[in-house]
């Protein structure tokens, strides 16, 4: 009776499956074509140039796996590196009360507005930009000029590389690393993760099975807060200096990331696979467009709308093949992927 | 085709070709196109074998790039910081990889100058300091107070912060000066009109306007016809970029002081590549030629105006 | 109350919580239902203009100067026509469920197209030439328009990623064709478009109006209105009732892509020059807010063109209060994050009536109340 | 044998929609091991005194006691806690989430917070054998038919240990193996001494089940009898409120269906769906099909209408060849398909009454001509008076209707199309009796005036009663068809237990 269905656990993962070969050739292409591309710290390179890329889309993928979004993320980030930046050098604060504390602004941020969104039933977008704002402007506020970092523990996190075997590491991609697999435990193996899916599925459904939505709701808004705020301090360990111009328009690089991995923007479906795959397309596009090294500024702009045009296409076609729905209907685009993770 | 990193056959000229990896911050301004061609233009002059990136205004990206730059082993790095601080990570692996370094535009705040071989470019304070001090001289024995509005770049980028401030430093000496309105217009026409539009209704008594760059003036030119005004009499007009078309308001007589921001450090900067990669000592800083221009000068050196 | 509209909603974003109550779409009461339903961004609009008084004792003065209808008030609906357009098209693409980041790209890349013709002309004030440029602007939008819609309706990509592709491509584009540079023109036609006067009115309202009626008709007085709504409400139930849901979405596409081309003229004709950089900046951020403002919820399904409009005045308004008032540049974000908030809190329902409960269980006295917290 | 403290008493309980008075000083009581049927018509009032009760909705006015002692529940969430499992009306569940998922979403077995997935699917496999039910548990709840999840909503509730179950209309898709399978579950938790809340519109299921009934009519509490004190003419009478001549009048004569062939379909199949079949509706014929669940029957339905795009066969419109690869094309070619699941594929929630009704014939004329206001009303004031929709005002959001209301709003909105070939998928789901008695009189009419009908019910009895001709189908393949002269539902269900026409 269960033969019907015994083809469609593999169906689910055609997507990131697709995902992850074309990233596959895409690379291979690039290697090809540029010589020193084919060097593995290239792909490492693409980790360490994106960790705290990954780690705000972590967080993102948890708010769009409930069928909302955060706006907020790339000015918590900004606001981050500048918080931590002025505290460190303006006020002398030592990084062990720096660390905790913006970490915990950020994610209390994101508590207000995952309250806002739920109580007062106002659409996420409205507030998180009301937020995207609000931390932009307070980043202003301390100051309008960029602040250096020269802090020990920000200057050793910033420059130590962690060595493997020839190739190298950030510390920072140690800790996106930790993010990814706990948030990845996190979504596929405990409750709140299961609510998150089941939120993103039917809102009104989980309210009526008796699934605490206020609670999930509002922790999906406050561990994005958090990434962010995480993802803030790695880009400082990064770039060793906060500014309220930072991260401008990383919310729209993290939704990309999250929905490139093939996570539905309506909520319920996807892995954090994908978005981690996402980052990647994101930072091997980009890797080859440096690499080439010949474009224009405009050039390089449409060179980067064509490939991830033609990628996701590709992926998008063979992942409607892959799926039962054989055509690709944009009504039908729910189906292909709505899979959650098979258990 | 991406041409081959560094060494190899070389081009006819003999020696090897330089290969110079070229971070530049993105195309926000016809300022930087212009500068972006500069550099282009002079590269192939010199032939020096040029790898340009765009970073879209993103410091993350010009760092992407540069370390991408090291990857494939370029001769030399140049880069515009978007900002000053957050380099100094990814300047020294350059220097571990024994990569030469040399700013263009503006420097960079680390302490550790080892990190960087010259700096060439214009000061945005000194920029801001020229527009002031013109104004300063032409009320100079006047008592009346002088009311001025500001038109802000982008909030937070350095040549808003720096060319306010240079501004500010120099008009704060006389209380006659008065700064009634300060708003951003983004560096561009449309914004730069839009606030100077609203500037004249919320207030009767402009007496000068400061704008940031040449484009912001221009759309401000704009409102202040609107308004019936005649921009460069009613309400003197200073800018800083001397970009074509702001020379053309210039020698109209709509503008009346522009202090010049040069784009064209191509060839200089190809000397001092050539310079460093063969070894050569270089002086730390190198300042653009700049100068000041009034509607007569204007007038003048319009014609050659390329950009 | 909150608990009830959220489970009886079920998936969908209920922005105006305020079609719960009856909701009456019927014949007579469908005015009465339109008024009650912008209540809300209307009274916003009205606290935002009047807080101007404060600063400005003759913010409302107008006057016609040199034939001119001339003033702050005129100002707001001027500067806000291209938002309004685009917002228009974003409404009814976010009414099919979709979404549409490119609108920015499009201004630039129309605004560029226009002037780039405009310039070759030898006689810029020449009116063919310049019809002709405008023309092919236009198609060269309808044509993007397309391509989005090709994207999304045809080969099934998520609205919003198919049109990021569009929104990197087409800055590109736009620069392209500019080659990065600004392109500067003195036309006089092209300039009627953005800053010039029809019969002392501002020709950009006009435009804002007759694309505004022609965007109310095509949804109001054709069914599209209704085929819109359905296919953003249930895309599934609407292929089995027979919609034709692809070509619905294609047409809004292109509609979005039309309205972003004639504010992308509106934009450069404005300043008689086009920036392919930074013409239509971030627009698409003020143009789905102003549509969320307007009640349109993001989840599709429900539209409010006249909400939109009002939201892209409320949002141009906002502006031109920080430039009066003087709000320095470093605030000015945290200025709009506050009234962002609390247009929002005010607007919305669960927020009235866990605050207001007591006082005033209807929502109309309540009216009194949020104007104190708007004005300070 | 009823214990003589109630678990559970609403009193005095009022509730009120914008415009609707849904509730008005109902009170109801609940005793431990009994189980109790609540009926009513269509907008009645059930479901809304079970939201209140469970806190879905807030309560106006009134008292709930549970176990004696005063509760308010703030939600689902909390009503669950305090032991008590409800299942809603509509189908809730999440589609994107795997059937075991969904069965135990909550209360998942785990080891250190970790949930052990092995172990949920083992459990939700074992309770959904106690419904008898043999299904990939893996599989996403999105790919089962409405009747499987039907199921799977019963089998998340009854694996609670609760104190009051409450189910509301549990059985509106099921056929009557899975009800026997459902009352016998039933049975077995009332003797653990639960408290069960049943609504249903059969009237056969509440005397099968039910010890006590309480009867709602618009929102009022008409009372509460024992079931066995109540006859079925007395109850039908409580509930549409007058003395009622006896209802399942409709022995009227079916009229012969006429010889030439509506639609064709030969050879017809889906790989994976269904396999190949043969099968003509006539002019003026009713075609029902019968079979178990997930035996078919929907995509039989949707292959002929072009919903889903058949790899196999073809079919013939009046003896032409025709291609119908979308709803669309069916419908130009006077096709019509009132699908089984009204909230994902019928509905469009926000819209209004009125917009829901005319929406397909909408469709058909295109955009560029829209149906003159007049004429709509004109349609839309003709159907809800015809299928006694209840609030009969066109201005309602449909999403404010009652669940057997909102079935009705479908039908018409198929009905105005005036379709050649009427395809019904289980159109009376959830339709009070007397609709249902209309509903059918209906059915009997068009076809009289020429339409084709194809009709799917899980209710056996009703296909024999109006079908001219029934086709079987068995494990997706139809493996019968008979002329319904002198068959009964025992031999229909021989059939689909040996698969062999006899
Ligand atoms: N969310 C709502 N908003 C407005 N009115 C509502 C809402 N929910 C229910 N109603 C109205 O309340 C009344 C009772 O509805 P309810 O769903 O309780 O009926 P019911 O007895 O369950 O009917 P059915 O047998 O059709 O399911 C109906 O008139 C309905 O229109
Ligand atoms: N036992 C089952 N196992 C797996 N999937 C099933 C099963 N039953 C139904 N389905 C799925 O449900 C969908 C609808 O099933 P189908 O149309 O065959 O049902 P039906 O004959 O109309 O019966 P009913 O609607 O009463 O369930 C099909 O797409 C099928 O994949
Ligand atoms: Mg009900
Ligand atoms: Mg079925």
């Amino acid at each position: 009776m269960s033969a019907r269905s015994s083809y469609l656990p593999s169906g689910r993962y055609v997507p990131v499956l697709a995902t992850l070969a074309l990233l596959a050739v895409m690379y291979g292409a690039g290697a090809l074509r540029y010589e020193a591309f084919g060097d593995g710290q290239v792909i490492l390179n693409v980790f360490v140039d994106n960790a705290f890329l990954l780690v705000v889309a972590v967080g993102m993928t948890f708010v769009i796996l409930t069928g909302g979004i955060d706006l907020s993320v790339g000015s918590v980030v900004a606001l981050t590196t500048m918080l931590s930046a002025s505290l460190l050098k303006d006020q002398a604060w030592p990084p062990y009360a720096v660390l905790p504390l913006v970490l915990l602004l950020g994610a209390l941020l994101g508590l207000g507005m995952g309250c806002v969104i739920h109580y007062f039933e106002i659409q996420p977008f409205i507030v998180t930009l009301a937020g995207m704002f609000l931390a932009r402007g307070l980043c202003y506020t301390i100051s309008t000029a960029s602040i250096p970092i020269d802090d020990p523990f920000w200057r050793s996190m910033a420059d130590s590389k962690v060595r493997l075997a020839g190739y190298f590491v950030s510390p920072s991609v140690l800790v996106a690393l930790v993010v990814v697999l706990v948030a990845a435990y996190v979504l596929g193996y405990t409750r709140l993760g299961r609510n998150v899916y089941a939120i993103g599925g039917s809102p009104g459904s989980a309210l009526l099975m008796g699934l605490p939505v206020a609670r999930t709701r509002i922790a999906v808004y406050t561990i994005s807060g958090f990434c962010s705020a995480l993802g803030g301090v790695l880009l400082s360990f990064y770039m060793l200096s906060g500014y309220g111009l930072h991260a401008v328009g990383m919310e729209l690089d993290a939704i990309a990331a999250v929905v490139i991995g093939g996570t539905l923007l309506t909520g319920g479906s996807g892995y954090l696979v994908g978005t981690v795959l996402g980052v990647m397309v994101l930072g091997v596009i980009q890797t080859i467009i440096t690499f080439d090294g010949t474009l224009s500024s405009w050039w390089t702009k449409i060179v980067i709308g064509v490939l991830l045009f033609v990628f996701i296409v590709l992926q998008r076609l063979i992942a409607a093949r892959g799926t039962r729905s054989a055509p690709a209907a944009p009504e039908s685009a729910p189906l292909t992927l709505t899979a959650p993770p098979a258990r | 085709g991406g041409g081959a990193a560094g060494g190899g056959g070389g081009g006819g000229g003999g020696g090897d070709t330089i290969t110079l990896g070229f971070a530049q911050v993105g195309a926000e301004s016809g300022w930087r196109t212009a500068n972006t061609k500069s550099i282009q233009d002079s590269a192939k002059a010199a032939g020096i074998d040029l790898k340009f990136s765009d970073a879209q205004q993103k410091q993350e990206n010009q760092i992407k790039a540069i370390r991408s730059y090291i990857q494939q082993k370029v001769d030399a790095i140049a880069f515009s910081p978007v900002v000053e601080s957050g380099w100094d990570t990814v300047l020294k692996e350059a220097k571990d990889a024994k990569i030469p370094v040399l700013l263009t535009d503006r420097a960079v705040d680390s302490p550790d100058t080892s990190l960087y071989r010259t700096f060439i470019g214009s000061d945005f304070v000194v920029e801001g300091t020229k527009a002031g001090e013109w104004l300063v001289k032409e009320y100079e024995g006047k008592s009346d107070p002088v009311n001025i509005v500001e038109l802000q770049g982008t909030t937070g980028s350095a040549p808003a912060n720096d060319r306010k401030k240079g501004f500010g430093d120099v008009i704060a000496a006389d209380p006659k000066f008065k700064i009634i309105a300060s708003q951003t217009g983004d560096f561009t026409r449309a914004k730069g009109k839009e606030v100077m539009e609203a500037f004249l209704k919320a207030h009767k008594d402009i007496d000068v306007l400061f704008a940031h760059n040449d484009d912001m003036g221009l759309g401000a030119i704009e409102a202040i016809e609107g308004a019936g005004l005649k921009p460069g009499v009613d309400i003197k007009i200073i800018t800083i970029d001397a970009v074509k078309d702001g020379m053309q308001a210039l020698a109209d007589g709509k503008i009346n002081f522009i202090a010049e921001c040069s784009p064209l450090l191509g060839p200089q900067l190809m000397d001092l590549v050539k310079k460093v990669v063969k070894g050569e000592q270089v002086p730390q800083r190198v300042l653009t030629e700049e100068t000041t221009f009034t509607p007569e000068q204007a007038k003048a050196a319009l014609p050659e105006r390329k950009y | 109350m909150s608990r009830e509209t959220d489970a009886v909603r079920d998936e969908r974003v209920v922005a105006d919580g305020e079609s719960d109550l009856v909701a009456p779409r019927g014949a007579g009461r469908m005015r009465g239902l339109a008024r009650h339903r912008l209540l809300w961004p209307v009274l916003v609009l009205v606290l935002l203009l009047l807080s101007n008084l404060i600063f400005t004792p003759g913010f409302f003065e107008i006057e016609v100067r040199q034939g001119h209808l001339y003033g702050s008030v005129v100002d707001i609906v001027r500067f806000g026509a291209p938002l309004i357009l685009v917002a228009l098209g974003m409404t009814l693409v976010i009414a099919t469920g979709g979404i549409d980041l490119s609108v920015g790209s499009i201004v630039a890349i129309c605004g560029a197209m226009a002037c780039l013709r405009i310039s070759d002309l030898g006689d810029q004030n020449e009116v063919t030439g310049v019809l002709a440029a405008i023309g092919l602007a236009l198609a060269l939008s309808l044509v993007l328009g397309l391509w989005n819609g090709a994207l999304i309706a045809g080969v099934g990509v998520q609205p919003i990623i198919a049109t990021l592709i569009l929104m990197v491509a087409g800055r590109g584009l736009a620069q392209l064709i500019t080659g990065g540079q600004i392109i500067t023109i003195n036309s006089s036609p092209y300039k009627l478009i953005g800053a010039g006067y029809w019969l002392t009115l501002p020709f950009s309202i006009l435009v804002a109006l007759a694309v505004t009626a022609l965007a109310v008709l095509l949804t109001r007085r054709t069914a599209l209105g209704l085929l819109i709504e359905a296919v953003g409400g249930n895309a599934e139930a609407s292929r089995l009732a027979g919609i034709r849901s692809r070509r619905i979405m294609l047409m809004a596409y292109v509609f979005c892509g039309f309205c972003a081309g004639v504010a992308g003229l509106m934009i450069s004709s404005n300043v008689s020059s086009a920036d392919g950089n930074n013409a239509g900046l971030w627009i698409e951020l003020d143009a789905i807010l102003a549509v969320v403002i307007g009640g349109t919820p993001l989840a599709g399904g429900r539209f409010s063109i006249g909400g939109t409009v009002i939201g892209a005045l409320i949002i141009q308004a906002l502006s031109t209060t920080i430039y009066t008032i003087g709000v320095p540049p470093e605030t000015t974000l945290l200025f709009k994050a506050v009234v962002v908030t609390v247009v929002c809190l005010v607007q919305s329902p669960a927020f009235r009536a866990r605050v207001f409960r007591r006082r005033a269980p209807r929502p109309l006295p309540v009216a009194e109340k949020p104007k104190a917290e708007v004005a300070r | 044998m009823a214990d003589p403290r109630p678990i559970l008493t609403m009193t005095g309980i009022s509730k009120d929609f914008p415009g609707v008075r849904a509730l008005a000083d109902v009170g109801f009581r609940l005793f431990p091991g009994e189980v109790h049927a609540l009926m009513g018509e269509n907008g009645a009032g059930k479901s809304t005194l079970i939201k209140v009760l469970t806190g879905v909705y807030d309560v106006d006015q009134g008292e709930i006691a549970l176990d004696g002692e005063p509760v308010r529940f703030s939600g689902p969430l909390q009503a669950r806690q305090a032991g008590v499992s409800t299942v809603y009306q509509e189908v809730n569940l999440c589609a994107n989430l795997s059937v075991a998922e969904n069965i135990l979403i909550g209360r998942e077995p785990r080891r250190f917070g970790a949930i052990r997935w092995a172990a949920l699917r083992r459990r939700a496999a074992e309770l959904l054998r106690r419904l008898q039910l043999d299904i990939d548990v893996t599989a996403p709840l999105g790919t089962c038919s409405i009747a499987v999840q039907q199921m799977v909503a019963i089998a998340r509730a009854i694996d609670v240990s609760a104190k009051v179950l409450i189910l509301d209309e549990p059985t509106s898709s099921l056929d009557a193996g899975e009800v026997g399978q459902l009352f016998q579950v039933i049975k077995r938790l009332k003797d653990e001494g639960i408290a069960i809340l049943f609504v249903t519109h059969f009237l056969d299921q509440v005397y099968e089940v039910s010890d006590r009934v309480t009867v709602l009519r618009n929102g009022r509490l008409v009372g509460e009898y024992l079931t066995r004190d109540l006859s079925q003419i007395d109850l039908v009478g409580k509930m549409i409120g007058k003395e009622l001549q006896v209802l399942e009048h409709l022995d009227e004569e079916r009229a012969p269906a006429a010889p030439e062939p509506v639609v064709e379909a030969r050879a017809l199949g889906r790989r994976g769906a269904v396999a190949p079949f043969d099968l003509t509706v006539r002019r003026g014929e009713v075609v029902g099909l019968a079979g178990l669940l997930g035996s078919g029957r929907t995509e039989v339905a949707r292959l002929l209408f072009g919903a889903d795009r058949a790899d196999h066969g073809r079919i013939l419109l009046d003896g032409v060849p025709v291609s119908l690869r979308t709803p669309r094309a069916a419908m130009g070619r006077g096709l019509a398909f009132c699908s089984e699941n009204r909230r994902t594929e019928g509905l469009v929630e926000e819209l209004t009454v009125r917009e829901n009704i005319i929406l397909a014939l909408q469709a058909v004329r295109g955009w560029a001509r829209p149906i003159p206001r007049r004429r709509q009303e004109e349609l839309v004031g003709r159907y809800i008076q015809a299928l006694r929709i209840t609030p009969a005002d066109p201005g309602l959001p449909v999403r404010a209707l009652s669940g057997g209301n909102q079935q009705k709003v479908l039908l018409a909105r198929w009905l105005i199309t005036e379709p050649r070939l009427l395809i019904l998928d289980e159109p009376t789901r959830g339709i009070d009796v007397g609709a249902k008695a209309e509903i059918q009189r209906l059915v009997v009419s068009l076809s009289k005036d020429g339409m084709g009908v194809l009709f799917i019910s899980a209710e056996l009895e009703e296909v024999l009663r109006l079908s001219h001709r029934i086709a079987v189908l068995r494990d997706r393949r139809m493996v019968a068809q008979m002329v319904n002269e002198g068959v009964d539902a025992d031999r229909v269900m021989r059939v689909i237990a040996s698969g062999e026409s006899s």
